[in-house]
């Protein structure tokens, strides 16, 4: 398949087509609204079934293979930070509780991208490392942190921000779901395979016709915010991309394997973030980094982004 | 029956403030706190996208000088940053003890 | 199998026997609930995985085939609130208001009466059409403007009520879900099966379970509007389904087809009609119309009708 | 600190009405409103069968000719056909520009 | 406009109790209620884990006769074993014959 | 497989594993919680299904062999809430109230505890008796009203409590669900077995999770009320465990049913029992009886009891 075709088939997924349904409902004024509850509930499932099927995953992988792709998502968890940090400062103008916000959101990981990116690769043939997962908190953690870190230098209750990103339920769900999995392992697997394995990518279906919904509800806002953050919010994901992939190639991951770490690196965060940011950095724009994550970076990411780290991982990986 | 009388302090706010708010009033002074979850308008119609929705509506009945005492520490710490509204109102209760 | 053996088969399906137990519960005055978020959950799952399907079969249908059909419904969807609101006025004796009210609800279509008419015509081994829940769309809307305008004649927030039903979350859900499978067609099914398609029957049972509560909670209002009303909810939609099957027949569909199609044709809706007669007729009496739709003719829809559009299909056209 | 004098107005309707009951609140000056989901029995125990649920309770913070102005709406608009019912109260605020 | 002055009795409950509560208060005259579903702290933190979750926010308008009665009943017949609170507001109504 | 290693495999198990990242995540103070409805809503789902899954294998068994397992199961329903009273009494040394409530709920069932030992039993290899579900209500119903008959005698509200328990939610969906099951057979089964059969054990591993932080919530008051009630709520269950399984054998069920009808024997409710006993006995302390029920002997049963019955099944019977 060349890159068009691929694009074609991603635009033209259930799981894009959901979230565009989903921003046009919005945009048409429609009075659909999912239940928070049933949110949440979406949310819980996704997160702790792809931690489990990782676990079982990784209960096969010799922990050696891992070394080396730990060691990359570690490096790109110190430099994204920073990379948005500068970007916002220099390119947006914004003062420092403003470009800590954006560092940290543009630090840490969409997991909604990230399982949009593995499904991409699995549906178009590839077979992405079962450990990722593991990767998805190596990436968010340190992150976070760094920004707020970066923004603070010097004050206030950042200890408070660490232990709300380590405990949130993202990562609770991520790291306990994968524990689970490895543990368990495939006799576990068998069991559970029907409720977590074989309707998974339905629901996430279902709960992208709610994120488009949420996301179109800030699409007013980019007006304000401007033309500049539209190309903040597309070009540091294409840099953060790109340079995931490759150095997921460098430290040997398959090609499908390099796509998520690209799609992972290229992401922001708009659940763990965004709380941890709201605590400790309570003077930042909360208009600022949410429009940027959910309504530029988000979507690009799903619709365009996704192909693109592909491309660059077939290109370099072969 | 004796009625006694307290003030009933309201507070509107951004549910990501929900346990520190819980652990200021139980510092100044509160016995007791009743939460609803909320949603609303104000002039920052901005909340956080989170799994915890939006607002939460805390009630507490507390003694007068109490009662500043919330309202003076929300004016000083959240007010300025936060999405936060807060109002006093007059109320009648029996075992009026069970209150301080 | 004879028709007695169907209609058998038809009251111990778990899905009347789901709402049998539902009526009990609430006549028993259980504590059993639902939890509202769990009602609206299902209803959003159950509404787009039938537009979605209904989507992908549509993807393998030649335009054309589509063109009687959807004459056919027109005509059911201009003919049934005339009937409905004449039926009200000579027979109920009721305002122009309460006539308006009782026709909206029996001009548009209870999505549940259209899911159980599919599953049963499916039960008994026929293969309905795929498009039909665009049928459902086209005898939803204009049925109820219809109704609306027949009411007011001249007064009032008529447009309101019109952009309410079609941007009401049931044909959005509808509609979207047959956009996004029609245009993912079978490769985007062959991911989603598990979650839409596999386990919608037993999500829908569930679903019963709930609507015998709601409808239970309606009984005791039969007793003040009478049996009046209860000949009207019955002999209402035998006509109307009678009539569904019909030119059902005559636009070519198949006996599954037209057995669907006039139970879509017999029923009453108790979800979109009630938010638009609310806004638009609250002078109306809600008593009238929702136990009528709700506590009469659904649940004679659902036990009786079928099996009898079913029988009138295979006499018809078989 | 300054506690200023407001009006609490309290509608509790059929949640039909969201909308159509904020659009109105604005129109007559409310700055700001809190929503919270109810349900309830009152004089008409019917509420539609309805994917919304049944109540909401919606409380605005107002000066008091503002809060006379929803309640001559409530009366002449909704009270007749729908499922509403409305009070005042007596609050005391920090910060009352934020209500005017 | 004529507005009515009555009282507002809100009571904050374990939601076990919420069919007793309702047939309590309008067996001593109320003609309406709402109620929120909540949760809360106070005295004893305990509630049962049950599936209808923690408190309930009942809010009814009444008379004042009936609003010491509920109270007079609440104080016999509940605040000794369950943990219940309620208090008393000044509201004001238009249609005061409603309430009545 | 030897007993040791049946522990380690139930240990292992995703559902107990879930049940301990539960307590972990509350321990860690984690801001991970499950929405009330979906709580509802698993509760729901799971006691229904397990409904209908025994109906269905009823509607294959001949009545008779029904008989002596009903009896066996009212001799335990006489029994328990007596033993629970006495020990209480003499044991805990508590008043007449505690004593009646903790009766109460060591004289129901706890239908996860239930779920559990069935999966466990089906798990090694066993196939228990399919009309075991309708001994749960067997057990239930009986053992709350005596309980609340030796607290009050002479007084109170028993009426309701007893009405309140014979349609409490549980019963009705779980003594629904088998009438749905028994009259739709197979044929109903065959539709709704990808919802109700296949992901049913999914969705028991995450309504663990739910329960482990609810239980690990009631761990500060362990340490209040003391050894005693550790000691209590791990022998009682070891007593009505052991006497469940040798009762069970004599009634002639299989090893994999005596094992279940022990658990079954062995559970304390957390869910009638406490709403039952908070209406009829107010007066009594819920720290004691919650405590025991939910933080003691369902994590002893789950983790340690259900393999330990499971041995004594094969000692007595295999
Ligand atoms: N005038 C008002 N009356 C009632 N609630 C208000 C009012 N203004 C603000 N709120 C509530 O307080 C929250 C925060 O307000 P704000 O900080 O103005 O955005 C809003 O989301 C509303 O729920
Ligand atoms: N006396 C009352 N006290 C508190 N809430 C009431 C009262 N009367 C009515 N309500 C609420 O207002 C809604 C509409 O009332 P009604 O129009 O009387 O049916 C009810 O569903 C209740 O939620
Ligand atoms: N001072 C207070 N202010 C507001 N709500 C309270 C207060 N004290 C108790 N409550 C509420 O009343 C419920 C029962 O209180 P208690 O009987 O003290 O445990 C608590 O769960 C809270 O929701
Ligand atoms: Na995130
Ligand atoms: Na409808
Ligand atoms: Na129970």
């Amino acid at each position: 398949m060349d890159a068009l075709e691929l694009l074609r088939l991603n635009l033209l997924s259930p799981m894009v087509l959901a979230f565009a349904l989903g921003v046009a409902a919005r945009l048409l004024k429609s009075d659909l609204a999912f239940p928070e509850a049933l949110y949440t509930a979406l949310s819980i499932y996704l997160l702790f079934a792809i931690g489990f099927k990782g676990g079982v995953e990784l209960s096969k992988t010799p922990v050696v293979l891992l070394l080396l792709p730990a060691l990359a998502t570690l490096f790109l968890a110190l430099l994204r930070p920073l990379s948005g940090y500068l970007l916002a400062r220099r390119f947006l103008g914004v003062g420092r509780a403003d470009a800590g916000a954006l560092a940290a959101h543009y630090g840490s990981v969409s997991a909604v991208t990230f399982l949009a990116a593995l499904t991409f690769a699995q549906g178009v043939g590839h077979r992405p490392e079962g450990f990722l997962p593991t990767l998805v908190a190596l990436l968010e953690v340190p992150g976070i942190v760094l920004a707020l870190l970066l923004a603070k230098r010097g004050g206030g209750n950042l200890g408070e921000a660490f232990r709300e990103v380590l405990t949130g339920k993202s990562v609770v769900l991520l790291l306990g779901g994968l524990l689970i999995g490895a543990l368990s392992g495939e006799a576990g697997m068998e069991r559970v395979k029907p409720f977590f394995v074989d309707p998974f990518y339905g629901a996430l279906t279902l709960f992208l016709l709610d994120l488009g919904m949420v996301a179109a509800s800030r699409f007013a806002a980019l007006r304000q915010v401007g033309l500049r953050l539209l190309l903040f919010g597309t070009l540091l994901p294409l840099l953060h991309g790109a340079l995931g992939v490759w150095v997921g190639h460098l430290a040997g991951l398959s090609p499908g394997g390099a796509t998520v770490l690209g799609a992972m690196s290229a992401s922001a965060s708009y659940i763990a973030a965004p709380a941890a940011v709201r605590i400790a950095l309570p003077e930042a724009n909360p208009s600022l980094y949410l429009t940027a994550s959910l309504a530029v970076t988000f979507p690009f990411n799903l619709v365009l982004g996704i192909p693109v780290y592909h491309a660059i991982a077939k290109w370099i990986g072969g | 029956m004796d009625l006694v009388p307290l003030k009933l302090v309201t507070i509107v706010a951004e549910s990501l403030l929900e346990k520190k708010l819980v652990e200021e009033i139980q510092r100044l002074g509160a016995k007791g706190y009743t939460i609803v979850p909320a949603r609303g308008e104000g002039s920052r119609g901005m909340r956080s996208v989170d799994w915890e929705g939006q607002n939460i509506r805390l009630e507490t009945i507390v003694p007068e000088e109490v009662a500043l005492k919330i309202l003076a520490r929300l004016q000083e710490a959240y007010f300025p940053h936060y999405a936060v509204i807060a109002y006093v109102e007059n109320v009648w209760v029996v075992r009026g003890e069970k209150y301080v």
